[in-house]
């Protein structure tokens, strides 16, 4: 064994020295603009990171997959401006200090433009990394406050955790849907907690009351059985689920003859009906959301035939915003009138014009705040019969 | 083949000590001249961060010999409690004082709670306490993820699953760098110390052979607890420099998956050997993060056949006896042929004569 | 007990009330061990019972009796490795009832073990060294940093270590792993490391198991050695008859955990209780 | 009282689970000698059996689970003699990483062959009706699993106690050389363990998935923790042990979700493990190491 050691530990020394020599050692090419021989274009590195194996990397699928459709879409039609949009996706598995890594190597690569990550936590420590290079920071999916805060130059595509609690909160005053509200949310997810403080903190100001909180965590999420009974014993007039799909659909399968009041969530919801087994299960749900592949817009239909095309899977929210993310990119490069022959202050002219500009996406009719908070309307939506349609009071 | 043991000990310090300065040296000169790449300087805080935790969990594992599958409950209550303190003092002291400061202070919180987890170690042993261990180590991440500071100064930044932010205090490797220098030359330093002094003996003889050491005057129970004690407190304090690193600390990230992570290091490097902790921790890390990046989506993949494949061939006989004829100790001897070699063939001699007696 | 206790009860008339087996130079000085009526049950099963005996202060005393008569279970409640159900045990006139069993090798006890139990992985150097463990005044800062004293401590360790190997010629092997000696160097490391924690009596469990005649005769010469250099008392558990008789001056018979003689050598072979439980043919031979 | 009676019930059944799943732990352990961390990712590897087989290739529900059945059996002794003989005389921690390893895999193909988004088991029990007792209703896939967890385990002790295997899987345990004298094959004892663990992990997988309803890739690896604790928690490497102990964690689990908290189920679970163990160093049912000296 110790022998082995020696000779293994020699072995990877070896690859680590030659690592080093092409790696470690910046190579000053990170500013270097590369151009694509087959079609003459200057390729444009957007770097993004997301969990692609691990417990959430079906979140960081979507994104990427939708990221990858869209500069397809964009390069068949013949680029930006010069420009032929390469997405490069790397791993993180979910943990920060992995995406972080893998931001340095996307920056030593030579990125363009980043899709920051795809949760919450490991964007925050991305966006923190980031703080010097003054990179566009364009995360579609990281929701939390914190997760693009202290960086002038980071954006997103969906919508803050606190917006989207708030806009809960009022309608559910708005449509009426009750004043005994019970919660049932993931404790140890960042997107769950944010949604229900923020939804719960309004409670007074849109006159309801929350009458039960039940939660779950990572190791408990398997059995809902204890929260459903907990909260249909509590009088309940509607809960307010701000979890995601995949556990939603678990919750409503489990819930399904044990609770017959209506479940209201968030845009975490979407993608419901093709993680449920049973889709009558989640008739007369109500979700919160800016995207819905049932949607009657063209691009949104147009959108939804592209990537279950070439996926063979219906998107949801993930990928939409990973989609929305990737035309975001090329409306700001056409606002900044940045070309392949003109890469001056690439960055700073990157930045600013994504707060000057409003594009028409999947996820509905967007633009930038100087927070780097993207200003989009949310619609109440329901489930019925395996299609999600616009709500109508009763 | 019998081998000097003195000699050799006497070499590893030295040589481990020296080696890790020349590292680091190395990666001054590369991080301060913006030689590095981007990723090379995003990675050695992790990387420094492992060694350190992997020193650590070597003294309770390959010193001790006890198996524990917890260390990283340790780090994240060293990483909060420390963290906590230098947000707190981030406008009052410069960053030279806030942030020892606040690793004294993470670490010994860790230490805290390593004395408790310890205590369950005076009367379990093998996979009984590996499994208290583990549980003591989620009920950390539970309990932390439960936490929220709602009033006074700091009201906000500890928000329970939302994590602990510290944007305010959030340090570029630059500045981190001579912390971390300091930080695992010290702990490799003296745990290289310990295992060659009188408490050092005590805990492998304990290791070795309780119940002898016990009938040799060892107080078993001081010597337990005083392992975990120490692991826990330099884990906590390499979680205070890496939360410095980070921007939004969520305890989720510390349960035993990352528990397990460090214990792979540590067999990996070798049970109670301190420079193969180091190496694993520099190898085991990069592997994954920067060798099997090339492989995109199939990185984990190839991980885990790496981890098979290299335990495998460390038992497989063929595979010794063919490493044996490429032994890289024998290039060595060869290289030098020096006082040492002529000592090692004395005791040698003196060894068959006393054998003879 | 206490010990000022003792002094006042022990009569000089009987002075050992369990039974004087001890040699004469030993008689009126305070026995290093005195065990009164131990008895330890496991789960009912009673493994020894009303245990009594006195060893003087440089006897060699011997534990003899068949296999599974409870000799090694007697050392375990002497170095309370298992603490006794009954009776109480006197090291020099201080009871270790309640005590650890390291802090009862630092009131004097130490012992070597049937089944070899050294420190494998260190070297023999360092199984001695932790021998000396509580001698050394080694604190943690200096253990910590190799200053503050700690050279100074190593090198008086290093010297009395290897003046204890030295004492069986070990010398030569001081920087071997111990896991790695032969098995008769492994027994003489396993006395020095017991050796090395300066002890008042000595308790040997079987020292000659697995050893040829030659190496039996050189460990008797030991033995006889370690009692008149360090002037303390050894205990000895073994079967080799013609190195019990030769060498011990008290021999107590244990069989299915009761005592069933106690005496001189000469005593031992003449009585027939111990004959007839167990000596029987060896005696013949 | 309701509550209570429906907590039990709940708890039962996710304790039987665990149960199954930690009875391949125990018996591993008390055979090879070694962790078997990739015990849990066998559930996962049952549970897509199943959906393959049933949903994909349209068979009827009792053959899908037979052919998950024989799969994990499959894989299980694939696995004991690819990574774990080799190293058979290696250290117990050099195994112990290398299981890890072996978990890693099976995540990773798996999520290779059936991509990262969950699969909904399919509804096997839904033909049991549910029992109603007065306000308590008890769902037939619930009875079910309680049902068939008391016929197994009594089989197995049955089996372990009284047939020639059994007893030279005690034999082999108890003194693996003395059991090699006596003409036991050990490599073959500990084959036919692993086979009858990864078949009662594959019965935990079909009623995990009938209860839980959806599978990912890293599913098995929170039971699998889970019923490792249990096994650890009722004693390792004794049977009744893994049922007492995976029943009482599963018990433990839904009581403290129903009457304490949801936020600290996992606190307290763990708590009251480490109190035992710290109480009962052994588990509960373990044997008592009495170390010779």
């Amino acid at each position: 064994m110790k022998a082995f050691r020696k000779l293994t530990t020699l072995a990877l020394a070896c690859l680590m020295v030659v690592m080093s020599v092409v790696g470690l050692v910046s190579c000053g090419n990170s500013n270097a603009w590369p151009v694509d021989e087959a079609t003459g274009l200057t390729e444009l590195y957007i770097g993004g990171i997301g969990p692609l194996t691990g417990d959430y990397a079906n979140y960081g699928e979507s994104v990427k997959q939708g990221a990858v459709l869209a500069a397809e879409e964009i390069n068949a039609a013949g680029g930006v401006n010069g420009f032929k949009l390469i997405v490069n996706y790397e791993d993180s598995q979910g943990a920060a200090d992995s995406a972080v890594s893998a931001y340095g190597k996307h920056m030593d690569d030579g990125m363009k433009v980043s899709l920051g990550g795809v949760l919450s936590g490991e964007t925050a420590s991305v966006v923190a990394a980031a703080k010097d290079d003054g990179i566009l920071i364009l995360t579609p999916s990281a929701s939390s406050v914190a997760a693009i805060d202290g960086n002038d130059a980071a954006f997103r595509v969906c919508f803050s955790d606190p917006d989207q609690g708030y806009a809960a909160a009022q309608y559910v005053r708005d449509y009426n849907l009750g004043t005994k509200v019970a919660v049932f949310y993931a404790s140890d997810n960042d997107y769950c907690v944010g949604l229900y403080e923020s939804f719960a903190s309004k409670k007074d100001d849109y006159g309801f009351e929350i009458v039960e909180v039940q939660t779950f965590d990572d190791s408990t999420k398997t059995d809902f059985s204890t929260q459903i009974n907990a909260i249909a014993a509590s009088g309940a007039e509607v809960v307010f689920v701000p979890i995601y799909a995949a556990e939603a659909a678990q919750f409503l399968t489990q819930a399904e003859g044990k609770l017959d009041i209506p479940v209201f969530g968030c845009d975490g919801f979407d993608g419901l009906l093709t993680k449920i087994s049973d889709v009558s299960d989640a008739n007369g749900v109500l979700m919160l959301t800016p995207f819905t592949a049932d949607s009657p817009e063209t691009n949104v239909q147009a959108f939804v035939t592209a990537y279950t095309a070439k996926y063979n899977t219906i998107p949801d929210q993930f990928a939409a915003d990973g989609y929305d993310a990737i035309f975001a990119i090329k409306a700001a490069l056409e606002k900044a009138e940045l070309s392949s022959e003109d890469v001056e202050n690439f960055n700073d002219r990157m930045v600013a014009a994504i707060k000057d500009i409003t594009i028409v996406g999947t996820t509905g009719e967007m633009s930038w705040q100087d927070d780097g908070n993207v200003a989009k309307d949310a619609k109440l939506m329901e489930f019925v019969d395996g299609k999600v349609v616009a709500y109508v009071a009763k | 083949m019998k081998t000097n043991l003195k000699q050799k000990l006497l070499n590893k310090t030295a040589l481990t000590m020296s080696g890790i300065a020349l590292l680091y040296l190395v990666l001054c000169l590369m991080v301060y001249s913006g030689m590095a790449s981007r990723q090379l300087l995003l990675v050695i805080l992790p990387i420094s961060c492992h060694i350190v935790l992997a020193v650590s969990l070597n003294l309770v594992v390959g010193f001790l010999g006890e198996l524990s599958l917890g260390h990283a409950g340790f780090m994240s209550v060293g990483l909060f409690t420390g963290c906590l303190v230098s947000i707190a003092t981030v406008d009052v002291l410069p960053m030279a004082v806030r942030i020892p400061l606040s690793m004294i202070i993470g670490g010994v919180a860790a230490a805290a709670v390593g004395l408790v987890v310890g205590l369950p170690a005076l009367r379990l042993k093998g996979d009984y306490l590996a499994i208290v261990t583990l549980g003591c180590g989620e009920i950390i991440k539970n309990v932390i993820n439960n936490l929220h500071i709602k009033k006074g100064p700091l009201a906000g930044v500890l928000d329970g699953a939302l994590g602990l932010n510290t944007k305010t205090i959030y340090s570029n490797i630059k500045q981190l760098l001579p912390f971390l220098i300091v930080l695992v030359l010290l702990v490799v330093w003296v745990v290289l110390n310990i295992q060659k002094s009188r408490h050092g003996r005590a805990i492998m003889a304990i290791r070795d052979n309780r119940i002898a050491a016990e009938a040799t005057g060892i107080n078993v129970t001081y010597y337990k607890l005083m392992v975990f004690i120490l692991a826990a407190f330099f884990a906590g304090m390499a979680g205070v420099l890496y939360g410095h690193g980070f921007s939004i600390i969520k305890s989720a990230e510390f349960g035993y998956n990352f528990s397990i992570e460090l214990l792979i290091i540590v067999v990996f490097g070798g049970m109670g050997k301190v420079h193969g902790s180091v190496i694993a921790a520099i190898l085991l890390y990069t592997l994954p993060e920067i060798v099997l990046r090339e492989f995109s989506d199939y990185r984990m993949l190839a991980y885990s056949i790496v981890l098979i494949v290299i335990m495998l061939l460390s038992e497989n006989r063929r595979f010794k006896e063919w490493k044996d004829s490429v032994s890289l100790k024998k290039l060595f001897k060869k290289m030098f042929k020096s006082k040492t070699a002529v000592a090692v063939t004395e005791t040698d001699a003196k060894e068959g004569g006393a054998d003879e007696s | 007990m206490s010990h000022k206790e003792y002094v006042k009860e022990g009569s000089r008339m009987v002075p050992y009330p369990s039974g004087a087996i001890v040699p004469e130079r030993d008689l009126n000085k305070t026995p290093v061990l005195e065990a009164m009526h131990l008895g330890i049950d496991f789960g009912g099963l009673t493994a020894v019972d009303d245990f009594s005996l006195t060893v003087g202060p440089t006897e060699i005393a011997g534990l003899i009796g068949p296999n599974g008569a409870g000799k090694t279970t007697v050392f375990n409640l002497l170095t309370n490795v298992y603490h006794p159900t009954r009776g109480n045990i006197m090291l020099n006139g201080y009871t270790t009832a309640g005590k650890t069993t390291a802090q009862v090798n630092q009131m004097g006890v130490a012992r070597t073990f049937q089944n070899i139990r050294l420190f494998s992985n260190l070297s023999v150097l360092d199984n001695v060294k932790v021998g000396l463990h509580n001698e050394m005044k080694e604190n943690l800062l200096s253990a910590m940093t190799h200053m503050f004293g700690y050279k100074k401590q190593e090198k008086q360790a290093d010297e009395r270590a290897l003046e204890l190997l030295d004492f069986f010629h070990m010398s030569s092997l001081a920087y071997d792993e111990a896991g790695s000696l032969p098995y008769g160097a492994q027994r003489r490391l396993e006395i020095v490391r017991a050796l090395a924690t300066s002890p008042k009596i000595l308790l040997l469990d079987e020292p000659a198991a697995g050893m040829n005649p030659s190496e039996t005769f050189e460990l008797m010469e030991n033995i006889r050695r370690i009692r008149d250099t360090f002037g303390i008392a050894v205990m000895l558990i073994e079967h080799d008859m013609k190195l019990v008789m030769s060498i011990c001056e008290g021999i107590c018979v244990l069989d299915h955990g009761k005592v069933i003689a106690k005496g001189t050598p000469e005593e031992i072979k003449a009585n027939t209780r111990v004959i007839e439980a167990y000596l029987g043919k060896k005696t013949e031979e | 009282m309701i509550t209570l009676i429906q907590a039990l019930l709940n708890g039962l059944s996710l304790g039987s689970i665990y149960a199954l799943i930690a009875l391949g732990y125990t018996m591993v352990y008390g055979i090879a000698k070694m962790l078997n961390f990739a015990h849990g990712d066998v559930i996962m590897v049952g549970a897509y059996a199943v959906i393959t087989s049933v949903v994909q290739a349209k068979m009827p529900g009792v053959l899908g689970v037979v052919v998950s059945i024989a799969i994990c059996a499959l894989l299980g002794v694939t696995i004991e003699f690819l990574a774990y003989r080799p190293l058979r005389k290696a250290a117990s921690l050099t195994v112990l990483i290398t299981a890890i390893g072996v978990s890693y895999l099976l995540q990773n193909v798996a999520q290779l062959i059936y991509g990262t988004e969950q699969k909904a088991f399919p509804e096997l029990f839904d033909s049991i009706p549910t029992l109603t007792l007065g306000e308590v209703s008890i769902e037939g896939s619930l009875l079910l699993t309680l049902g068939l967890t008391a016929v197994i385990m009594a089989a197995l002790t049955l089996f372990i106690n009284y047939t020639r295997v059994g007893k030279a899987m005690r034999a082999v345990s108890e003194d693996k050389e003395a059991a090699e004298l006596m003409g036991i094959s050990v490599n073959r004892t500990i084959t036919v363990t692993f086979a009858i663990g990864s078949v009662l992990a594959a019965v935990a997988s079909v009623f995990y998935g009938a209860s839980y309803t959806y599978i990912r890739p890293t599913t098995g690896a929170m039971p699998g923790i889970k019923a490792f604790t249990a096994a650890v928690f009722g004693g390792i490497g004794s049977i009744p042990g893994a049922m007492l102990g995976g029943i009482l964690l599963g018990v433990i689990e839904q009581m403290s979700k129903t009457y304490i908290s949801t936020k600290w189920s996992d606190a307290i679970v763990f708590g009251v493990l480490v109190l035992v163990l710290v109480i009962k160093p052994t588990g509960l049912l373990g044997k008592k190491i009495s170390e010779k000296v």
